[in-house]
C-alpha cells in the first residue's frame, strides 16, 4: 500500500521558506495574492491493508517524528 | 603478454564491437586506442574501453601536464627537522609534511569547477566532499578547510546564481561535516562567466605513524566497500571533467553527483575509527573521480598485486546496472578498504556502529591484473599498472599567444594621471569592486568556529590561522594558510603572474608571523590541445617552480583542471596556490587590522611607477592591459627576514600584503576589516612621486603596511636599513575616523571619512546579490 | 558532577563540548554514545551542536528518537541537569523538554559570527549581576529562528524562563529570543554556542560565564533538594 | 485559484534524507517495503482562471526556481 504523508506548517506559524518562494516568483513576474508555504510529502510502501491498526500505526509516525506538532500539521493518503 | 579475453558480458550491450566513433565518444584518440590494444593483447570490451577512458583522462592520468609538473620541488633542501615531507607529491592521495615532535599536516586541493558550471549547489558540496575524503583517507583528521571562488561579474544574473548555489554547497557539506572553513579567496571576472573556479582544499592532522596508504597488499587480504550504495550518479565524470563546456553540457546533467554530508561525516568518523586500530587496515583509499575503477586499479598498482573485485557483492542503489555503470559511476561517499585477513569481524563492527554497510567485495590476487567479476564471470581483465602507468603522455605544441607582445608595450604615459577629484572618487569606487570588497557574505554562512581551534579566520590576517592541539595543552601549535593567485596577472604575463601567485601567498604568510612550510596548488586552465593555452600553462608552472625552488617551498600535491573554456570564452588562466607555514609562538601571531589609534604606519618596499593589470585600471578605467607587475624574489626574502625579526622582536601590530587596488585599498582594510573603524593621516612627504595613480592605485609587488607604536617607529624604519629595504613612515592611525591623505605638491588634502568607505566595502556584496 | 556529552550521528560539536567542560573546567567527562541504554550515572547531560541525522526532515527530530533519549527525558523530567546547545536545542525542543521549535533563519541562510546577548534576569547565577548585562557568544545554524505561540510566549515571559536575548536578531527568533529553560530550571537550551567562547584564542571568553552559570545553579539546585 | 505544486527527487537521484527518514522509522517499528521518498509542496493563490498563459507562467515558475530539473520532477494541481 502506498502511502503519502503531507506536512503543512501550521496557518499561524512564520514560514521562512515560503516567504524567500514568494518573493522570488514576484521576480519572475508571478504575483501570488496569499502567502506562499512550503511543505513536505514523505512517500513510501507499506506491507498490508487500510486497518485501524495501520492507521494507528500511522498516526504514531506521523505526529512527532514526521511532523512537529507544536509547528506543523500533517495529513495522509492511503493508495 | 596478451591478458586473457574476459567472458562475454552478461550485459550483451557490452558486446557489441568497438567502433572509432565509440572510441571517439569516450575521448580516446585512435592512437591511444592502438596502445589499449597492445596492452591487452586484443580488443577491449565496452566495460574496459570505459576504465581506460576514465583513467587516461587528463583528471586521471595529468597526460598533458605530467612533464610540466616535474619541475616542482617536492622536497625540501633544507632538513630543517620539522620541515620534512613524509609524503611526496603524486605517491598517494595528498602529501604529508612533518611539523615536528611526531606530528605531520596533510592537505590538498581540489577543483570542481564543471560540476558546479552545471549544478552549482551540488557540484560545489560534492567538492568539499571528495577532498575530505583524501585527507582522511591519509589517516588524518580534517582540521579545517579553505575555498578559492572565481565567477563572473555579479551584474549578471546566472554568476549571481551560481555563486549563490556554490556557497550553499560549500556551506551545506562543511558546516555538516564539523570542520571549519576559515579562508580562502574569490574574484568576479567575465572570464568566468558560465565557467566559475571551484577549488577545495582540506587540511588535515596525523601523527607520523598514523599515515596510511592508498596500496594493496598481502595475498589473500579482503577488499572491502563501505558507505553509500552506488547508483547511476555521476556516470563518466572524469572524462566529463576533461572536456569543455558546451552547450551540450546542459544535457550532461544526469553526470553530475548528489552529496550527502551527513553520510560523509559518519563515513570519515567509522573510517577514522577503523584506521586507530592497529594493524586493522592494510592499504584504504578514497572512490572520488572514476570512482570504483580507480581506487581498485590505483590500490593493485602501488601494492604491485592484483586485486579481484565482484560486482553483484557492491551494494547498488538502483536495479539493473551493468559492469559499465558500476565501475564507472561516481557516486559520493565511498571508500575501498583493504584489510587484514582474519580480522573481518573488527573491521564490520566498526561500521556497524556507525549504521555503515561494511561490503566485502574481493580480495588481494597474485599476479598483476584488476579483475572484475559480475554474475560468476569474469567481465574485466587489464594490468593494473597499465592504466595508472601507461597513460600516454603527451608534449602538447605552446605557442606564445600574439596579444602579449601587444598589450606588454601598453604605455603607462597614455593614461593621464589622476586630478586630486580623481583620487578622491577612485578609492571608493575600487573598494565597491566585488572582487575588493569584503566577503562577509560568502564566509558568514560558513562555520568557522567549529571544532574551537580557530585562531584568525578569513579577514581578520593576511592569512587564517588554526591551533593544532598536539597533545597535552602546552603542546599546541599554529599554522596558518593562504590561497592566492592573481589571474588577470597570469594573463598578462604567464611566468611573472605564477612567481606572484607564490611570493604573495609566501608573504601573507609573512604577515602573519608563519614560516612557509609546504605548497599545494591548482592549475585552472584552457584546452592543453589549443597552443597558445598550453603555452599559458607552461609559462605559469614554470614560474611557480621556480619561485617554489628560490623560497624552498615544496609542492606536496595539487590538482589539474585543464579545459576551463566554454564556447569561445576561456578563462584567465588561474594556477591557484595555496601555501601552509607554522607559526613558531602564539605570540607571533600578527593580524593585519589596527586595533587602537595613534598606531605609526610604516609603508615597506618601493613605490615603482606600475599600473599594468591592476584593479586600478579595470574598474576605474575600464582597461584590461599593460604588463603586470614585476617580482624581484631577492627583494622578498629580505622582507621576509626582516618582517619575522620584527616580530619575534615585538615589534608589529599589524601587517598587511599590499594586492589588489594598492596602498589606500590596503590601508582601508587595515582601517576597517576589524571590529571598529579608524581613520589615518598620512602624509607622502618624503616619497618620489610620479605619479598619484600608481602611487595610491599601483600594485608593485612585494610591499607591506606595518602598524607600530608610534615611539618605536624609527626603531623599525632603522633595522629595516640594514635589510636594504625600503622603509618610510607614512602616517599615524587616528580614532576620528577620517582618512587623510597629504602629499607636498596636492592642491589641498584629500579627506574620506572611514566609515562610509567601509560601508561601501562592506555592502557592495550583499547589495548586488539582493537583486 | 559527572557529565555526560552526548554524540548523536551526526553531532559535531561533541568534541568542543568535551574540551570545554573536561580541558577547560576540569570536570569528570564523558562521550556517550546515543545507542548506550543508559546514562551510567552522568549527573549531568549536555547535548551538543552539530547536525544529528544531518538535519534531515526538522533538525533535531531523528535525534530525539535515539535510544538514550528515553533515560533523558527520563533524568530531565526527575529534575536532572540538561544543557542543549544549537542542535542540542533544537533536539530538547522535538524532544518536549523545552516548548517552542525552532525553523530555518529568516534569511534563509546560515549565519556563523559572534552574537551579542542582553542577559535577562532569569534565576540564580542566570541574571546580569552574575553574567553582565551584554555577553559575546558565537553562534553557527541555520535554524535558529525560535518560534513559540502567543499563549507560550506569556508563559515563558512569566515565568522568566527566556536567559538571553540578541542584541540584533540575526535569524528572525521571536522576542530575539536566544536561550531558555524549562520552568523547574533544570533544562537549557541555546543556540549560541558557549563552548566557543572559552579561551584565550576565542573571539571572546564570555561561555565560561555562562557554563560557570549552568554548574553553579545546577549544584545549588542540588543541594537544596 | 489554488496552485499545489509537488516536487519529488527522481527516482534515480540519491534522497539521503529520504533513507534518514526510512531508518528512523524502523526505530518506531515500522517498515516501510520500499525507499522512503521526501518531497516538497509549495501551495499559494493565484489570481485568474486556468489558462495555458497561466500554466505556462506556473511552468516557468516550477522549472528552475520551485524545483531543480537536474535532480526533481515536479507536477501542480490547479483548485
Ligand atoms: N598541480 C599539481 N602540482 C603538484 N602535484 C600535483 C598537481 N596536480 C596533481 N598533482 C598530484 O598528482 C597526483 C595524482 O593525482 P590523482 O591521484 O589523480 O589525484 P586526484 O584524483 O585525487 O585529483 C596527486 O598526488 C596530486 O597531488
Ligand atoms: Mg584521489
Amino acid at each position: 500500500m502506498k502511502v503519502t504523508v503531507f506536512v503543512t506548517p501550521k496557518k499561524t506559524v512564520l514560514d521562512p521558506q515560503g516567504a524567500a518562494v514568494g518573493h522570488a516568483m514576484e521576480h519572475l513576474n508571478v504575483k501570488p495574492s496569499s502567502d506562499v508555504r512550503v511543505g513536505k510529502t514523505i512517500e513510501f510502501e507499506l506491507e498490508g491493508s487500510d486497518t485501524p491498526e495501520l492507521r494507528a500505526q500511522l498516526e504514531k509516525i506521523c505526529d512527532g517524528l514526521l511532523s512537529n506538532p507544536v509547528i506543523e500539521d500533517y495529513r495522509y493518503e492511503l493508495a | 603478454m596478451p591478458t586473457e579475453a574476459p567472458a562475454p558480458n552478461p550485459d550483451p550491450t557490452l558486446n557489441a564491437p568497438i567502433t572509432p566513433e565509440l572510441v571517439d565518444k569516450h575521448g580516446l584518440t585512435p592512437d591511444e586506442y592502438e596502445r589499449i590494444k597492445k596492452i591487452l593483447g586484443r580488443e577491449p570490451n565496452l566495460t574496459e574501453l570505459g576504465i581506460f577512458s576514465v583513467m587516461w583522462s587528463e583528471h586521471c592520468s595529468y597526460k598533458n601536464s605530467k612533464k610540466l609538473l616535474k619541475q616542482f620541488p617536492t622536497q625540501k633542501f633544507d632538513e630543517d627537522s620539522r620541515n620534512k615531507v613524509l609524503v611526496k607529491a603524486g605517491e598517494e592521495n595528498a602529501g604529508v609534511v612533518d611539523i615536528g615532535d611526531g606530528w605531520a599536516i596533510c592537505f590538498k586541493i581540489e577543483s570542481h569547477n564543471h560540476p558546479s558550471a552545471v549544478e552549482p549547489f551540488e557540484g560545489a558540496a560534492t567538492g568539499v566532499g571528495g577532498i575530505l575524503r583524501d585527507i582522511f583517507t591519509m589517516g588524518a583528521r580534517p582540521a579545517l578547510f579553505t575555498n578559492s571562488l572565481r565567477f563572473g561579474e555579479l551584474t549578471s544574473a546566472d554568476s549571481r546564481r551560481i555563486m549563490r548555489g556554490v556557497v550553499h554547497g560549500i556551506s551545506h557539506y562543511g558546516n555538516c561535516v564539523g570542520i571549519p572553513n576559515i579562508g580562502g579567496d574569490t574574484y568576479f571576472d567575465t572570464c568566468y562567466e558560465g565557467n566559475p573556479l571551484v577549488n577545495a582544499l582540506c587540511l588535515g592532522v596525523l601523527k607520523h605513524d598514523q599515515i596510511k596508504r592508498g596500496a594493496a597488499s598481502g595475498v589473500g587480504n579482503p577488499v572491502y566497500y563501505v558507505g553509500a550504495a552506488t547508483g547511476r550518479d555521476g556516470l563518466g565524470g572524469a572524462s566529463f571533467a576533461s572536456k569543455e563546456l558546451s552547450e551540450e553540457s546542459a544535457a550532461d546533467r544526469p553526470a553530475v553527483q548528489k552529496g550527502d554530508p551527513f553520510m560523509g561525516k559518519l563515513l570519515m568518523e567509522a573510517c577514522l575509527e577503523m584506521m586507530g586500530v592497529d594493524g586493522l587496515v592494510v592499504g584504504i583509499q578514497d572512490m572520488g573521480a572514476a570512482g570504483l575503477t580507480c581506487s581498485t586499479c590505483e590500490t593493485a598498482a602501488r601494492g604491485d598485486v592484483g586485486v579481484e573485485i565482484e560486482l553483484d557483492l557492491v551494494p547498488q542503489r538502483e536495479t539493473g546496472m551493468n559492469s559499465y555503470e558500476i565501475m564507472l559511476s561516481e557516486s559520493q561517499e565511498r571508500m575501498l578498504v583493504i584489510a587484514k585477513k582474519g580480522r573481518e569481524e573488527e573491521l564490520e563492527k566498526i561500521f556497524e556502529k556507525w549504521d555503515l554497510h561494511a561490503a566485502k567485495v574481493g580480495l588481494v590476487t597474485e599476479g598483476k591484473d584488476m579483475v572484475v567479476k559480475q554474475h560468476g564471470q569474469v567481465v574485466v581483465r587489464i594490468p593494473a599498472m597499465d592504466l595508472t602507468e601507461e597513460a600516454p603522455l603527451n608534449d602538447p605544441i605552446a605557442t606564445r599567444p600574439a596579444y602579449l607582445d601587444e598589450i606588454q608595450a601598453w604605455d603607462i604615459e597614455t593614461l593621464p594621471d589622476l586630478t586630486d577629484d580623481g583620487i578622491y572618487d577612485a578609492l571608493p569606487q575600487l573598494l565597491a569592486d566585488p572582487s575588493i570588497a569584503n566577503k562577509r557574505w560568502i564566509h558568514r554562512q560558513y562555520d568557522q568556529m567549529v571544532m574551537t581551534n580557530t585562531v584568525k579566520h578569513a579577514g581578520e590576517s593576511d592569512a587564517a590561522v588554526v591551533r593544532l592541539r598536539c597533545g597535552g595543552p602546552d603542546q599546541d601549535k599554529y599554522i596558518a594558510i593562504t590561497n592566492d593567485c592573481n589571474s588577470r596577472y597570469c594573463w598578462g604575463d604567464p611566468y611573472e603572474g605564477g612567481k606572484i601567485a607564490v611570493a604573495e601567498a609566501i608573504r601573507n604568510l609573512a604577515c602573519t608571523g608563519a614560516r612557509p612550510l609546504a605548497m599545494t596548488n591548482n592549475l585552472n586552465f584552457g584546452n592543453p590541445n589549443k597552443p597558445e593555452s598550453f603555452y599559458m600553462l607552461k609559462e605559469c608552472v614554470r614560474g611557480l617552480a621556480e619561485t617554489c625552488e628560490f623560497f624552498d617551498v615544496p609542492v606536496v600535491g595539487g590538482n589539474v583542471s585543464l579545459y576551463n573554456e566554454k564556447q569561445d570564452t576561456k578563462i584567465d588562466p588561474t594556477p591557484v596556490v595555496s601555501v601552509v607555514g607554522i607559526i613558531d609562538s602564539r605570540q607571533y601571531i600578527t593580524s593585519s587590522t589596527i586595533k587602537k589609534g595613534n598606531e605609526a604606519l610604516i609603508l615597506l618596499g618601493d613605490v615603482p611607477k606600475e599600473l599594468g593589470c591592476s584593479a586600478f585600471l579595470r574598474v576605474v578605467h575600464q582597461l584590461k592591459t599593460g604588463l603586470p607587475p614585476r617580482m624581484d624574489l631577492e627583494n622578498q626574502a629580505a622582507l621576509m627576514d626582516f618582517l619575522q625579526v620584527q616580530i619575534q622582536k615585538g615589534r608589529i601590530h599589524a601587517a598587511h600584503d599590499i594586492a589588489e587596488g594598492g596602498l589606500l585599498v590596503g590601508l582601508c582594510e587595515m582601517l576597517f576589516a576589524g571590529e571598529e573603524t579608524f581613520g589615518a593621516d598620512i602624509n607622502f612627504e618624503d616619497l618620489p612621486i610620479d605619479r598619484w595613480d600608481s602611487l595610491f592605485f599601483g600594485e608593485s609587488q612585494g610591499r607591506i603596511l606595518l602598524a607600530v607604536d608610534a615611539s618605536r617607529a624609527d626603531h623599525v624604519v632603522h633595522d629595516a636599513e640594514r635589510y636594504d629595504i625600503h622603509a618610510d613612515i607614512i602616517g599615524e592611525a587616528n580614532d576620528e575616523g577620517i582618512l587623510h591623505v597629504d602629499a607636498p605638491n596636492l592642491e589641498h588634502p584629500i579627506e574620506w571619512d572611514t566609515s562610509s568607505l567601509r560601508e561601501i566595502w562592506e555592502n557592495a556584496i550583499p547589495s548586488a546579490m539582493k537583486i | 558532577m559527572k557529565i555526560a556529552v552526548i554524540q548523536f550521528p551526526g553531532s559535531n560539536c561533541d568534541r568542543d563540548a568535551y574540551h570545554a567542560f573536561f580541558g577547560v573546567f576540569n570536570q569528570p567527562t564523558r562521550l556517550f554514545w546515543h545507542k548506550r541504554p543508559s546514562l551510567a550515572g552522568a549527573e549531568c547531560v549536555v547535548l551538543p551542536g552539530g547536525f544529528s541525522y544531518g538535519d534531515y526532515l526538522r533538525c533535531g527530530a531523528i535525534a530525539r528518537f535515539s535510544p538514550i533519549m528515553n533515560s533523558i527525558i527520563e533524568f530531565a523530567n526527575n529534575g536532572g541537569p540538561v544543557l542543549g546547545i544549537c542542535n542540542g536545542f533544537q533536539i530538547l525542543c522535538e524532544a518536549g523538554l523545552l516548548p517552542g521549535a525552532l525553523v530555518r533563519n529568516e534569511g534563509m541562510e546560515f549565519v556563523c559570527e559572534s552574537a551579542k546577548l542582553n542577559v535577562e534576569d532569569s534565576m540564580d547565577y542566570f541574571n546580569q549581576g552574575s553574567l553582565g548585562e551584554t555577553i559575546d557568544i558565537p553562534i553557527a545554524h541555520g535554524e535558529g529562528n525560535y518560534r513559540i505561540d502567543d499563549d507560550g510566549l506569556a508563559d515563558l515571559e512569566a515565568n522568566n524562563q527566556v536567559l538571553f536575548r540578541y542584541a540584533n536578531n540575526p535569524n528572525g527568533s521571536i522576542s530575539n529570543i536566544a536561550g531558555i529553560r524549562n520552568k523547574e530550571g533544570n533544562v537549557f537550551g541555546m543556540m549560541p554556542h558557549p563552548e566557543r567562547a572559552v579561551e584565550e584564542i576565542h573571539p571572546s571568553r564570555d561561555g565560561i560565564g555562562v557554563i560557570k552559570a549552568f554548574l553553579k545553579s545546577q549544584m545549588a539546585r542540588q543541594q537544596k533538594a
